[in-house]
């Protein structure tokens, strides 16, 4: 094949400025066996690219722990799959947006939402709800109280336009993101299951379908490229930016739905990263087959995009999908009657390849399953941060001179304060599946029609991460499983989203290699497989990566989710019981943190078989509907567990701990609080002692006050006064 | 009751308003389309919340043109039930069918809470399940639902009675004064969540009573207001079991 | 041929107009102490195909018909300039 | 004395107009059928007190600080009238 058009000439120069290296673009010649045309380098560049390709994880996320008995569909999708019983299933997905938010924060946070939510409906599943996971930097960083506004509009609006509730999720602030706010974007669908949809090409001579909105230049990598070479004047015409179209993704996803009720699709794809490339080349690979694209059927925005421009345009609300022969007028139909542009611009092919016409041209012309199978891997150097030691030195914990105090200045924190100013931007009730919203510690949404339900959570504590990314990690899985536990659901899997430096830093590929050993640990420990999530590297600014941080979210299955335990007390009278056993461990503690800026010592022991009684004894305590709150202790350790339960129903308890009062805000792990009826009380206990899980009998609900006595120190802190400090403190933080 | 709701591109409290009137209610429910030039013989239909059109140029706007609303306003005039809720009362403002205009909320963003309201008339086909001054738990979620007219047609309205929803506080007292912003959660003028037309026959409000109608979510204070319109008995005990 | 027209709407005056407002009220906050008053309103940048009617009535219709809430609502129109395709 | 001046925003012309998009839209489906494109944007009316500096200066300040989003989106500046306190 000859270079076409006025395409730039290809050679190792210009691959390396589209980001190849050189072995790369040695292996793409010598599958191609000659020098690539211009499109096929960006073609080949954008399917190498770490994001496609995972290249530097690949090697390390094969450990992760994919099969078991509920999977359907583990990680290589657009999502995975977990059967929920009667006949339904939940697909789900997690993923980052992280630097395009930094650069423009609406669009970046607005078009994760619309990437993760098509990753779920390509998959034949209906969105029914979405976490989001948010890392910002210190509010008074520069920038930051902009990009706070602009992630949580960007979020709000598309979520809520689409009508998908935004149930929960997570926000932490900490210095390490001033340069890199890190915003991870969860999505989960509900399906029958024998409805499934996957993105699997087949049957040469089935007609391939584009719908959705029209391509235009958004999103090219322009950035890497050689720019004299290839006409500047365009180059400068592309935006950076992608702006998202909640209203045609609500349309693109009802037509889809409708599509695929119909047996007349055969498969169906979003375009994502590397839009029609990636789409096409995967759904093509996933079945085996070739396909050839003519360009020129393409729905352009704007005139002259030239073949390169459209294979990798990265315009948002865009569907790829392949029909039967004879039946794409059924699906026509369809994205008509929604008002939606569509066209037929390919076919697939039997002989494995994928070709590209454009302008009456061949302008690509490349064997496909060679280009997957030989994606590059690496197994980067690894080192362990030279600091680590020192930062892993066991800190110099204060005793508080008022433990009162100290809990209202952590309160005051917009780390520990309520993040209510967040969630109430997002609809969280439509849908009407909403049990449990925002605010507690795990989500939960009812499938109509029955008594049964699920419990969502994100988590992860970045902090604890850096200090020992193997703990973090299995930290991260701990806290999610705790969190379900109190909502009774039992997990069925997970999915992560693993947001890191930059690889080629030896200390960062440390940092990931642990983190995911850690969460492997994990998995297995709690037989939770991963069944999809995603790599974000590169979190770096002039040289300073982001603290490791695999967000995890998990979903767990209820039985009865008709009365469930509140996060918060509800009954006066009730005593409350504190579970577990505290170790006064302050590595990497809120305590710490947030009083004193330290960040040290080893972060808290994660005993998973203990995290494991632990939440068994919590979904049985559940399910056997003998308490009316359960809340785990996390950040802030017990002192802040006790204040949310108190400032979430306004009420107050009168307790007696016994321990020093700084261990009030100790981080010890595998501890929660639960509130039971008195005359139950003792039978909790017993069943408490039965499994092996510390309990003590801590005091009772009631009054109007947090009063706690420890050691000779008292705290007596009126509810109404701590829930004033708690529910302001991020709308001031914010001046907002 | 032959009952509609109607879908048009960008509803998304459809199915939630039909899972309602269906599953809680049992009656007979179609979904009707945008594109549709006729209710068919529904006596009650229903506009529902989302975002029609992306509310990209004004909440409604787009909406209003869609061939199914002059088989609405036709509905109505011969005496049919038609309640719009969030998106669907910026509908019907829009189409002119309710006087008054939206704006955006006070706080300039999207607003996802719980607001109290107050019943100001029990004798409409949408209120007859509720006592007059009675105080409701409901959601909202929505961005522009600041509602606005002259001050001479407001009183108008409130002459002819045609507030039918007013936020208020917990106690049912007027969402006025330091803490107006707290219980009037959008702004609205004379903190008005719910209006009907002249003859009682169409409802608008902000508030999500499809939302607010089953005890699971801990809140079925809505549920009577969709009774209501279909003519189940207001002894919502036996509606629920 | 086609030709560009503009069309503004603003919120009446007598109506109260609180993103106009806060937008004021930022660029207070930001310095910028000239500031006396903010109106928000929106513009439209719309193209027409040359036809039999006339322009501004054309688009006197469509801003009525649709961009504008003339209840609360103000609207102008302004014809920018003619392009030869 | 008082400078009253407008500001109008609009997405740059090869970025996504999702509003202009789908008024079009509306407009064809209202039988509008002269419409050919439209995009829609801002538009900001500006009180400024009569100050030392240029008024186009501070409004290209305001713009680019506040009413803008330069990465995705134009401004222009016009001056209205002045008025005499
Ligand atoms: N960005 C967010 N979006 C939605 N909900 C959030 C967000 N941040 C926090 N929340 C909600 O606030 C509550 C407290 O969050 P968090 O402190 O992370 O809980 P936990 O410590 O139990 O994991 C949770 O219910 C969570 O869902
Ligand atoms: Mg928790």
């Amino acid at each position: 094949m000859s270079a076409t058009r006025n395409e730039p000439p290809v050679d190792i120069d210009l691959a390396k400025a589209q980001g190849l290296a050189e072995d790369e673009y040695g292996q793409i010649c010598d599958i191609l066996g000659r020098v690539p045309t211009y499109t096929e380098l960006g073609i080949t560049s954008a399917l190498w690219s770490e994001h496609c390709s995972y290249k530097s994880s690949k090697v390390y996320l094969r450990e992760f722990p994919t099969e078991g008995e509920h999977v359907l569909q583990g990680p290589g999708e657009n999502a995975g799959i977990v059967d929920i019983g009667d006949g339904w299933v939940a697909v789900f997905k997690m993923e980052s947006h992280n630097h395009p938010s930094f650069i423009e924060p609406y669009q970046g946070a607005a078009t994760g939402v619309g990437g993760i939510l098509r990753d779920i409906f390509t998959m034949g599943a209906r969105p029914v709800a979405c976490l989001d996971a948010l890392r910002f930097g210190d509010i008074d960083a520069p920038r930051m109280r902009y990009l706070i506004d602009g992630v949580v509009r960007g979020i709000g609006d598309y979520g809520n336009c689409v009508g998908i509730p935004t149930v929960g999720g997570e926000t932490s602030f900490h210095s390490g993101y001033n340069e890199n706010i890190l915003v991870n974007a969860f999505a989960l669908g509900l399906a029958r299951r024998d409805r499934i949809f996957h993105a699997r090409a087949s049957g040469a001579g089935n007609p391939m379908l584009y719908a959705g909105s029209a391509t235009g230049r958004d999103g090219i990598h322009g950035a890497t490229m050689a720019s004299e070479a290839f006409g500047s004047e365009s180059e400068s015409k592309r935006p950076t930016v992608q702006v998202g179209d909640p209203f045609a993704e609500k349309i693109v996803l009802e037509a889809c739905l409708e599509v695929m009720r119909t047996d007349a699709a055969v498969a169906v794809q979003d375009m994502g990263a590397a839009g029609l490339t990636s789409s096409a080349f995967e759904m093509a690979d996933r079945g085996g087959v070739g396909f050839r694209l003519n360009l020129d059927r393409v729905p352009l925005r704007e005139p002259n995009l030239s073949p390169y421009e459209i294979m990798l345009s990265e315009s948002q609300e865009r569907m790829l999908l392949v029909a039967h022969r004879g039946r794409q007028e059924e699906v026509v139909k369809i994205f008509e009657r929604w008002g939606l542009e569509v066209a037929e611009i390919g076919e697939i092919t039997s002989d494995g390849r994928a070709q590209i016409l454009a302008g009456g041209e061949e302008v690509a012309s490349m064997p496909i399953s060679p280009l997957a199978a030989n994606a590059p891997m690496y197994r980067r150097p690894v080192a362990v941060p030279s600091d680590l030691a020192a930062r892993q030195e066991p800190p110099e914990v204060p005793e508080p001179s008022d433990p009162g105090t100290v809990l209202e200045r952590l309160l005051d924190t917009p780390e520990l304060g309520c993040k209510s100013w967040i969630w109430r931007q997002y609809d969280h009730t439509v849908r009407t599946n909403t049990v449990i919203g925002p605010g507690g510690d795990a989500a939960v949404l009812v499938l109509k029609g029955s008594t049964g339900g699920l419990g969502l959570t994100s988590d992860v504590n970045p902090v604890y991460c850096s200090l020992d990314p193997a703990t973090g990690g299995a930290q991260a899985v701990a806290e999610a499983v705790r969190n379900l536990a109190c909502v009774g659901a039992k997990p069925v899997g997970l999915t992560d989203c693993l947001n890191f430096g930059n690889p080629e830093n030896p200390e960062v590929s440390w940092q990931f290699r642990e983190a995911v050993r850690g969460i492997s640990a994990g998995c297995r420990a709690f037989d939770v497989p991963v069944i999809s999530g995603n790599v974000s590297f590169y979190n770096e600014t002039e040289g300073r990566s982001i603290p490791p941080t695999p967000t995890i979210a998990m979903v767990g299955v209820i039985a009865d989710v008709r009365n469930l335990p509140a996060a918060h007390f509800t009954a006066v009278g009730d005593r409350v019981l504190l579970l577990g056993q505290d170790a006064n461990e302050f590595g990497g503690s809120a305590y710490l943190r947030l009083l004193y800026g330290v960040e040290q010592g080893a972060p808290p022991k994660v005993d998973l078989e203990a995290e494991s009684r632990l939440a068994g004894l919590l979904r049985f305590l559940v399910s056997d509907e003998r308490i009316h709150t359960a809340h785990d202790l996390a950040e802030g350790g017990l002192g802040i567990a006790l204040a949310e339960a108190c400032v979430g129903g306004g009420l107050g308890v009168d307790l007696e701990i016994d321990c020093q009062p700084h261990q009030l805000f100790s981080e010890t792990q595998a501890r929660a609080i639960v509130a039971v009826a008195p005359n139950t009380a003792e039978q909790v206990m017993a069943e408490a002692e039965k499994r092996d899980v510390p309990v003590v009998d801590v005091g009772a609900v009631g009054g109007t006050a947090l009063k706690l006595r420890c050691d000779g120190a008292v705290v007596n802190s009126e509810v109404e006064e701590l829930h004033r400090i708690w529910s302001t403190a991020l709308p001031r933080a914010l001046e907002m | 009751m032959k009952c509609g709701v109607v879908v048009f591109p960008g509803s998304n409290c459809d199915h939630d308003v039909y899972h309602v009137l269906k599953h809680s209610l049992g009656q007979d429910v179609h979904f009707l389309w945008h594109g549709d030039s006729s209710v068919r013989d529904c006596e009650l239909v229903v506009l529902p919340g989302g975002f029609s059109y992306g509310d990209y140029l004004r909440a409604g706007a787009m909406a209003v043109h869609s061939p199914i609303m002059a088989a609405v306003r036709q509905l109505a005039d011969n005496g049919g039930r038609v309640l719009g809720v969030c998106n669907g009362f910026q509908i019907l403002l829009e189409a002119g069918m309710l006087g008054g205009a939206m704006r955006r909320n006070q706080s300039l963003r999207f607003e996802c809470r719980d607001a109290f309201l107050r019943v100001e008339r029990s004798d409409l086909p949408f209120t007859s399940g509720y006592r007059s001054g009675q105080v409701l738990r409901m959601p909202i979620a929505h961005a522009e639902g600041c509602y606005i007219d002259t001050e001479e047609a407001l009183d108008k309205l409130e002459h002819n009675g045609r507030v039918v929803f007013r936020y208020v506080d917990s106690e049912g007292g007027a969402a006025e004064g330091e803490q107006a912003a707290k219980w009037n959660v959008n702004g609205s003028a004379r903190a008005i969540a719910g209006v009907c037309n002249e003859a009682g026959n169409v409802l608008g409000m902000m508030p999500h009573p499809e939302r607010c109608a089953d005890k699971l979510f801990g809140n079925d204070d809505g549920l009577a207001v969709l009774a209501s319109a279909v003519g189940v008995a207001a002894d919502l005990e036996g509606v629920l079991a | 041929m086609t030709v560009r027209a503009r069309v503004t709407v603003y919120p009446r005056p007598e109506i109260l107009d609180p993103q106009g407002k806060a937008i004021a009220g930022a660029l207070g906050r930001l310095g910028f102490d000239r500031v006396l008053d903010v109106r928000a309103g929106k513009s439209f940048e719309i193209e027409l195909a040359e036809g039999s009617g006339s322009v501004e009535e054309e688009l006197g219709q469509i801003s009525e018909k649709l961009l504008a809430n003339t209840l609360i609502e103000d609207y102008s129109v302004e014809l920018l300039e003619s392009e030869s395709a």
